[in-house]
């Protein structure tokens, strides 16, 4: 996106609005987050504790989709910042 | 769900601040969304879907007790993580770590 | 959610909003539960017309969702009142 | 559908009532959204993914046209269901019956 | 949904935002198409390349999501102005 | 992407231009959808869901890599497509080709 279109009033006032959408970003991608990992690690319901097993594979669920994240962000800022030179291509 | 707790304080009675109450509504906003979640995470662990009849079995009633549980345990470790994560990245300057 | 940390200007605000927000709820509940029942129940599509089965189907379908959805906000509404007293826990 | 109907009389004409324009809104939101999830499920009922060629064939226009139907079969049964559980809680004070 | 209940200077608001909508809903559809046929087209990760083979396979996935969709509304739009003139059915 | 592109010009400093803004706003949003389906679509194809350990391995990291590349391609197609068929609409008057 490309800001620099916007005077800086305008600027100014983006700038909290994307404050705001960072935020409500942040708790989406946390309660989707538990979603997944507990939908990918809890299978069992004889009992209500979570396992130790479980637990483990909560843990590893949330450091991969994390460092997942994190990589698909950096291709994919490349992937815009080529795309932003060429156009045409 | 610890995130948005603490930080509101201050108050003037009577007018309406327009932060506190968006703030509010934000919290509304994720809480629904969480629930939301767990209602579908929780029908695909313990509802089969034949259908034979409209009422919750003993054994759907236990499971679905014990999966609300287990996704509110699977939320605060996550939320741990998080939180630990934040810190560090805070503290190493890795995020703007300045609010 | 604590609204008591909002003031009495504030508290009558939200009340509005949170009513708007629960008819919108409503809704997408309702439509996710036609998704859903749909999704489950109907297979055949050698006739348009709703067959007894299906139909049969559908109904335990709804009736299945909305108790398995009252019996998780009872659940949800203790551990949310637990994590509110024990929030060290 | 019939859920948001009958509500909207009295009316001022030339000024912008907002709670109208707000419930024109909401019915269009919810018109969407059912139609997004009729579009989605009738995509996995009626469409082979293997994708060899990029017109509807026979069978899947057929099957798009009664899946329609039947979406909205379904949709008319779940919302009798509703309203007549609704009716219920509402007599017998379960909901907030009051509104 | 039935706009003549609505007075004009309330229909020309509405027309507004219903062309804002139809642009969010259109970038909404393009981001899940791109997303559907990426999904069923796209299994060999030996290669970043697109093959000829994936590409044909996009490509009419595009097409049938539009014929597709095309056609479930003009259904939808019957169905709809049916239930209109026979609310009691 | 190039959709949004192009349309803003004729700027009048120092003062709000709610449309711009707006515009701006879902700019952002569309690239936060695509961003979250990108992340999800490639998570489904490179990420092994038995969450051994908690690093990417070499092959999820390429796989990811390789993902991200093919999933804009893919976009790219689909956005073209999308244009010749606009285009073709508006010259035989299918869709509104008024504006």
């Amino acid at each position: 996106m490309d800001l620099s279109q916007l005077n800086p009033a305008e600027q100014a006032h983006m700038s909290k609005i994307i404050e705001k959408k960072q935020m409500q970003d942040f708790l989406r991608m946390y309660s989707n987050l538990v979603e997944r990992c507990f939908t990918a690690c809890c299978n069992d319901f004889t009992s209500k504790a979570l396992s130790s097993k479980e637990e483990t594979c909560v843990m590893n669920c949330t450091d991969k989709f994390l460092k997942h994240s994190e990589r698909v962000g950096a291709r994919f800022a490349e992937q815009n910042a080529e795309m932003m030179n060429n156009p045409g291509k | 769900m610890s995130f948005l707790g603490g930080a509101r304080n201050g108050v003037a009675p009577g007018t309406i601040n327009q932060e506190r109450v968006e703030m509010a509504v934000q919290e509304l906003d994720m809480v629904t969304d969480v629930f939301n979640r767990l209602v579908s995470a929780c029908h695909a662990k313990c509802i089969s879907t034949r259908y034979a009849e409209g009422d919750l079995n003993k054994g759907e009633s236990v499971c679905i007790d014990r999966c609300v549980f287990k996704f509110f345990e699977v939320n605060k470790k996550v939320g741990e993580k998080l939180q630990a994560m934040g810190a560090n990245a805070a503290a190493s300057g890795t995020f703007g770590g300045g609010h």
